[in-house]
């Protein structure tokens, strides 16, 4: 008997195998090969197999400032647990960032020399306990020379703090609330604008199109990010003189939301505005055309910025709008520099835009992005200070006002809120996504009023 | 198992070889690549296991929502200092205010709930148990308490009432001393508890409750008592760490994780050992810390395994197959 | 919002369909229990297994997603045999919480296993049957279907626990093992079908899942159904299958309902409040009946 | 000393005591017979407090105890060995003895010290001490029987409840046995009732008196021939000889 269920238990782990195997060898893509274990915490993109470390151009004039040979930035991503796609996509754009400072820029410009920057991360799990410990160690043991934050507000909030007591500047990036920024930190330097700003211009994209539809309807995760994206949002409305007709929460951990769409059937709103994160987004937008419930606009937060979302959903992504900090095609260039007046630096969008794509072989995401400008932004300040030291450098933040391919950067100088970026509007349009909104970089036209679900399950594609 | 001398002794070194490095660390700064973080960090494990060991070790009874009474006093202490700020009261009032909050608040809880679900065993306990955390977790959220979901966050009355470097100080160093107080605190009530009556009585509970209760043993009260013990404890060791992380979200706070992980480090150590926990707060600490920076993203591909392997092999502990296996180590490791 | 009360009877058959997969998810959490003592704490881990392996067949191969329940419940036979032997097999005369970390264990390898296979993505995929309307709202028929064949799958173990041999053994081991092994039954052979079956079901109910939401898929999905298969599993009694099922249809009954009912009491976040409500009752059926509803 | 008054006990529908009394003098030996399903466990149970009886009272040094929990009534001095030892099988047997003297008679007047010593001592008299440093799981089932013994003795009680405490063991340990808890008895003056089933020939060297229960009521009492002799008994037993 015992044998037999061997053989049973053999036969089946290898149909098991194989199929692992399959999901294993169609599904991967090239650049997610993992780095070999060994090399990443000394952070060197090992992945790129044109990597080569520029040497530094000897300019031989007296440094003022005691320059090391590289300039160590060190950081958490979550690499698994609850946000470990988000990490992954950032740590992404990092890379990129590494190689176009090292590569093309030829390194930091300090003391009459160029010097290499070289990142070092730990993965923290998404898990704050870890993430102190962790941080600690990036400046204690790997005495790296700057921080740059990890995603998401929660982890950032324990790691601001260990920071703040070792006096070293920290870019945040990946924290949007707007509470990060309200407590007192003094080397705390933010580059997202702030959540209550995040999804707000959804109004004003629809003011512009539509000035019948005025029946708002706000359905969001009561998280804490949410919850300020969805203040912002009803006090936009309210300026604007939009009415909320439906404004309810969800708890986090909810994927059926039958309940609410049931409700919002019967109040037949004109805008529908969704607070979500990556699985919830997906599963409200697709249990929305399961109930068939219509609307002229469906705005949904976070989940559509990323390429998986229209992969997922197919055609039912159409027409769906989406804040995002940053798009792929969002050509904030030297132009936008000019026209305000300002320095630009670092890659043009488009050159980020075709490195990314040669680095991983996919297009970057707003996290991508994110991490990359938080790292292109550091060097700047460096740069400006021509120091180390974390107080100059921290001023040299306070001072700029800048362009770069994210966008501006200005911050207010006393608390490090952002108030030079600012997000986008983007509409998912035939299987692309198209920024819509603010009209001076749009890249295509709004498609208005959304298709209906079954126009889409028909095959309608939302081309303007 | 009769605590000697040398059992206290053993024990107290382990201590205070931990709590020495943590001092030496302070001093001259990190020792290679163990840092203060670290330390507290292992001491936070060392203290979380300790404390959950007086009652899950001691009574065999599995608490599956102990995490509620960390997150009880995580959210006592922040919201005593939020309270103390608002009120423009000194910023120390606020900590001794969010202390008596902690106690008040966890002991509270540990007294309905251990009142209450303690007449129920095994599983039936341990589910019960799952239900008052998350049921604290929703009314919390739902009712909007200490602002719901938003979250608690403490670093900003902190800063402003202790100023940066008061607030770098109580992130760090005092609340890593609030950390290791814990721990010893709840070492020292471990030894107290196995020599006295007390661990008497839980350990006849732990091995047959009916026949301890015709023995004499008043079941109900020194089961509450052990609840209640582990429960404060737990609650203050919330309440340090809620320095550290400087804000507080229900599902962060009643995370399931934590109590898995305190049980982990219980049963990783030998349930009612006493040097358990020192030695499996160590070694998951540590894992934890050493593999996240070897392998950023497959650190839990081989922490797991390891893990399985170490239960699978010994199934009583680390501590207890040492006692079972090694019967020289008797003589001093308890 | 009076139309809203109205249409209670919509909320309770979406809560019951809802209900019977969550009963379905939860039976392989309680079989195990009442045979083995075990308390699965990685359970969530083979639920998001099920729901890669309907996910992965559909789109790679267009399979109809409801014939991709087979392989997904022999991916979960494996599974169980696997986990039984490497975990569980040394551990059953061990102490009892000592299973609690090998199970746990198990469950993060497979989530992280399924990380670095096939990302971190949140996936998903779209197929639809239509709908049926009831008071006028759709039903779609991907949330039906899955119901009745989780009903069909409760029906089929009933039969194989009351009507067959090996379920005689398995509800004797249950009761009494000594007494069991005594008339002649192999307990641990029965302790290994019991985990292999039980896991099974697990990911059966993760295809199902999967075709009922079709969106969200990632590594670590399955912790949102692990703890409500243990709230689950008390309510209907630890250790019995169908008190599982019968415990799925009433707390899904209750999380879509009391929704509008809270609403109507004006209740400022009626969804958490729900959640809530769960959980209260789940305590006080502990307490009035610590058994659970139909325990023994 | 001990009285049992007119105590019924039910469970759902089956009668288990049925209107029983009894009184058990200081220092006196009572053995209480019965066969199978007699009411003799749960005679036990209601007076040490398991169960709580659905009428009757029952007094102890004329206190009435009817509703204290078990234990209370352990620290009140009454001591009970189980008839299936209940080891607690992963502390020693010098622990195991220990929690019968910290929890009986003694209670809050000794500590840990006293009672580990009280506890050699009663380790001694039943010939464990030797093995007190193993653990309980591990002692044979004679030897658990003996150590059930020495914990309720160490509780100093005034009346123990020996729960057919001779089943199962070898005739010649039985007399040993019986012997070793008759003396310290009368050393120190405990009111001892045992539960009998079959072995009447321990009954008759060991007991001043005898009471017969047999569907859970009280149908004889008296000195240990005079029942013996009685021929309700063989009724009762079916016709069953037993050894004079």
């Amino acid at each position: 008997m015992v044998e037999r269920s061997w053989l049973i238990l053999g036969g089946i782990v290898v149909i098991l195998l194989i199929l692992v195997g399959i999901g294993y060898y169609t599904t991967r893509p090239p650049e997610v090969t993992p780095t070999t274990p060994a090399s990443t915490p000394t952070g060197t993109p090992t992945q790129t197999p044109m990597e080569v470390r520029t040497p530094t151009p000897t300019e031989t004039i007296a440094p003022p400032v005691a320059v090391p040979d590289r300039i160590v930035i060190g950081f958490t991503l979550p690499l698994s647990g609850a946000f470990s796609k988000e990490g992954q996509l950032a740590l992404k754009g990092a890379l990129a960032a590494v190689k176009w400072v090292n590569e093309v820029y030829g390194g930091v410009k300090i003391g009459g020399k160029r010097v290499p920057i070289e990142i070092k991360y730990y993965d923290d799990e998404s898990k704050r306990d870890l993430v102190i410990s962790l941080y600690e160690r990036l400046i204690t043991v790997d005495k790296v020379h700057f921080l740059v934050g990890t995603y998401t507000s929660t982890l950032v909030m324990a790691a601001a703090p260990v920071a703040e007591k070792y006096g070293m500047v920290f870019v945040n990036w990946g924290g949007a609330s707007d509470l990060i920024n309200k407590q007192g930190y003094k080397y705390v330097v933010t580059t997202w604008t702030q959540a209550s700003r995040y999804m707000a211009p959804v109004l004003d994209l629809i003011s512009s199109l539509d000035p019948t539809a005025k029946r708002v309807a706000l359905i969001w995760k009561s998280d804490e990010f949410n919850r300020i994206v969805m203040e912002g949002v009803r006090s936009r409305a309210q300026t604007l003189g939009f009415t909320i007709v439906y404004d309810k929460s969800f708890p986090i951990g909810t994927l059926d939301f039958t309940p609410l769409l049931v409700e919002l059937a019967v109040v037949k709103p004109d805008i529908i505005v969704t607070g979500t994160h990556f699985a919830d987004g997906l599963a409200i937008t697709k249990q929305l055309a399961d109930m068939g419930v219509n609307a002229k606009l469906i705005a949904v937060n976070v989940a559509p910025s990323v390429p998986d979302y229209y992969k997922s959903l197919g055609a039912l992504a159409e027409g769906i709008v989406f804040p995002s900090e940053w798009e792929p095609g969002v050509w904030w260039g030297p132009d936008y520099a000019k026209k305000l007046g300002v320095e630009f630096f670092g890659p043009t969008p488009q050159e980020f835009h075709v490195m990314f794509l040669a680095m991983h072989g996919e297009e970057p995401t707003e996290y991508s992005a994110s991490l990359a400008n938080a790292i292109i932004l550091l060097v700047k300040a460096i740069e400006v200070a021509q120091s180390l030291d974390q107080k100059a450098v921290r001023e040299a933040f306070s001072k700029l006002d800048i362009v770069t391919f994210f966008g501006r950067f200005k911050i207010d100088p006393e608390t490090g809120f952002q108030i030079g970026h600012q997000s986008v509007i983007g509409q998912w349009q035939d299987g692309r996504k198209v920024i819509i909104w603010p009209p001076d970089i749009a890249t295509g036209k709004p498609y208005y009023p959304v298709l209906t679900w079954e126009e889409k399950k028909a095959g309608r594609r939302a081309i303007p | 198992m009769t605590l000697s001398r040398t059992h206290i002794l053993a024990l107290l070194t382990l201590y205070a070889i931990i709590l020495g490095l943590r001092i030496l660390v302070e001093v001259v700064g990190p020792l290679g690549p163990i840092t203060g973080q670290l330390l507290t960090l292992l001491a936070f494990y060392i203290a979380l296991g300790q404390a959950f060991n007086i009652f899950l070790g001691m009574t065999g009874y599995v608490d599956f929502g102990y995490v509620a009474f960390m997150a009880l006093g995580m959210y006592g202490m922040a919201s005593g200092v939020v309270r103390a700020y608002e009120a423009g009261l000194p910023g120390y009032y606020g900590i001794v205010f969010g202390l008596i909050q902690t106690i008040t608040l966890t002991s509270l809880l540990a007294l309905i709930v251990g009142g209450i679900a303690l007449r129920l065993r095994g599983a039936y306990f341990a589910i019960a148990t799952i239900s008052v955390n998350e049921g604290l977790r929703y009314l919390v959220e739902g009712l909007d308490i200490w602002e719901g979901s938003r979250g608690l966050i403490v670093s900003g009355p902190l800063i402003r009432l202790f100023g940066s470097e008061g607030f770098s100080l109580l992130a760090t160093i005092i609340s890593d001393i609030m950390v290791f107080s814990v721990a010893l605190l709840a070492l020292v009530i471990s030894i107290v508890f196995l020599n006295t009556r007390i661990g008497y009585a839980l350990k006849a509970i732990r091995e047959d409750e009916d026949a301890a209760r015709v023995m004499g043993v008043n079941t109900t009260m020194y089961k509450v008592l052990a609840f209640t013990t582990s429960g404060i404890l737990g609650g203050l060791l919330g309440a340090a760490w809620s320095f550290k992380v400087a804000s507080i979200y229900p599902p962060d706070a009643f995370n399931i994780l934590y109590t898995i992980e305190a049980i982990i480090l219980v049963m990783l150590g030998g349930a009612g050992t006493l040097a358990g926990p020192i030695v499996s707060g160590t070694l998951y600490g540590s894992l934890k810390y050493f593999l996240a920076g070897i392998l950023p993203g497959f650190q839990l591909l081989v922490f797991a395994p390891i893990l399985v392997a170490v239960i699978v092999v010994a199934p009583e502990g680390i501590v207890g197959a040492l006692r079972a296996y090694i019967p020289a180590t008797r003589r001093f490791i308890a | 919002m009076a139309d809203i009360t109205s249409i209670l009877p919509y909320y309770i058959i979406s809560g019951l369909l809802v209900g019977s997969i969550y009963g379905l998810a939860t039976i392989g959490l309680t079989l195990i229990f009442g045979v083995l003592r075990v308390v699965n704490v990685g359970h969530g881990a083979y639920i998001m297994i099920g729901m890669y392996v309907t996910f992965w067949l559909f789109t790679l191969y267009s399979l109809n997603p409801f014939i991709t329940l087979i392989p997904a419940f022999l991916v979960g036979l494996a599974l169980g045999m696997l986990l039984f032997y490497v975990a569980l097999k040394r551990l059953l005369r061990a102490p009892e919480l000592s299973t609690l970390i090998s199970t746990f264990g198990f469950g993060v390898i497979l989530e992280e296993l399924a990380k670095v296979l096939w990302g971190a993505d949140y996936r998903g995929f779209v197929y639809s049957l239509g709908s049926l309307y009831f008071q006028g709202i759709p039903l779609p028929l991907v949330r039906v279907w899955p119901a009745v064949i989780a009903l069909g799958l409760v029906i089929a173990l009933y039969v194989l626990l009351y009507r067959t041999r090996l379920g005689v053994a398995v509800r004797a081991v249950t009761q009494d093992p000594e007494g069991a092994m005594v008339c002649g039954v192999d307990v641990e052979r029965v302790y290994f079908l019991t985990v292999a079956l039980g896991i099974g079901l697990t990911t059966a109910s993760g295809a199902l899942l999967a075709i009922y939401f079709q969106q969200g898929i990632n590594p670590y999905i399955g912790h949102l159904y692990t703890l409500r298969a243990f709230v689950i599993a008390v309510l209907g009694g630890l250790g019995s299958p169908i008190g599982a099922f019968i415990g799925g249809l009433i707390v899904g009954v209750i999380e879509q309902a009391s929704v509008p009912l809270f609403t109507m009491l004006g209740a400022p976040n009626p969804f958490g409040l729900s959640v809530f409500l769960t959980f209260t009752l789940i305590l006080v059926i502990l307490l009035l009946r610590p058994q659970g509803l139909l325990g023994r | 000393m001990l009285e049992v008054l007119n105590v019924t006990k039910r469970f759902g529908g089956l009668v288990a005591l049925k209107n029983v009394s009894l009184k058990i003098e200081r220092g006196e030996r009572v053995a209480i017979v019965g066969p199978n399903g007699s009411g003799k466990t749960t005679l036990f149970n209601v007076i040490n407090g398991v169960y709580k009886p659905d009428e009757g009272r029952v007094l102890f040094e004329g206190v009435d105890i009817t509703d204290l929990p078990a234990y209370r009534r352990a620290h009140l001095g009454i001591a009970r060995a189980f008839q299936i030892p209940r080891p607690f099988p992963n502390i020693t047997v010098r622990e195991s003895a220990a929690i019968g003297a910290l929890f009986g008679s003694y209670y809050g007047r000794i500590g840990v010290r006293e009672a580990l010593e009280i506890a050699d001592e009663k380790l001694k008299l039943v010939n464990l001490y030797d093995k007190r440093f193993e653990l309980t799981g591990r002692l044979t089932v004679p030897e658990l029987k003996l150590l059930e013994l020495a914990r309720a003795l160490a509780s100093k009680p005034k009346l123990l409840l020996l729960d057919e405490i001779v089943a199962g063991m070898p005739p010649a340990m039985v007399d040993h046995l019986m012997l070793l808890v008759r003396r310290v008895a009368d050393e120190e003056g405990i009111a001892i009732a045992t539960l009998v089933e079959h072995v009447m020939r321990a009954v008759v060297r060991f007991a001043d008196r005898v009471i017969v229960l047999h569907l859970g009521s009280k149908i004889l009492e008296g000195g240990p021939e005079e029942v013996l002799r009685n021929p309700l008994m063989e009724e009762i037993y079916l016709g069953r000889r037993w050894s004079p």
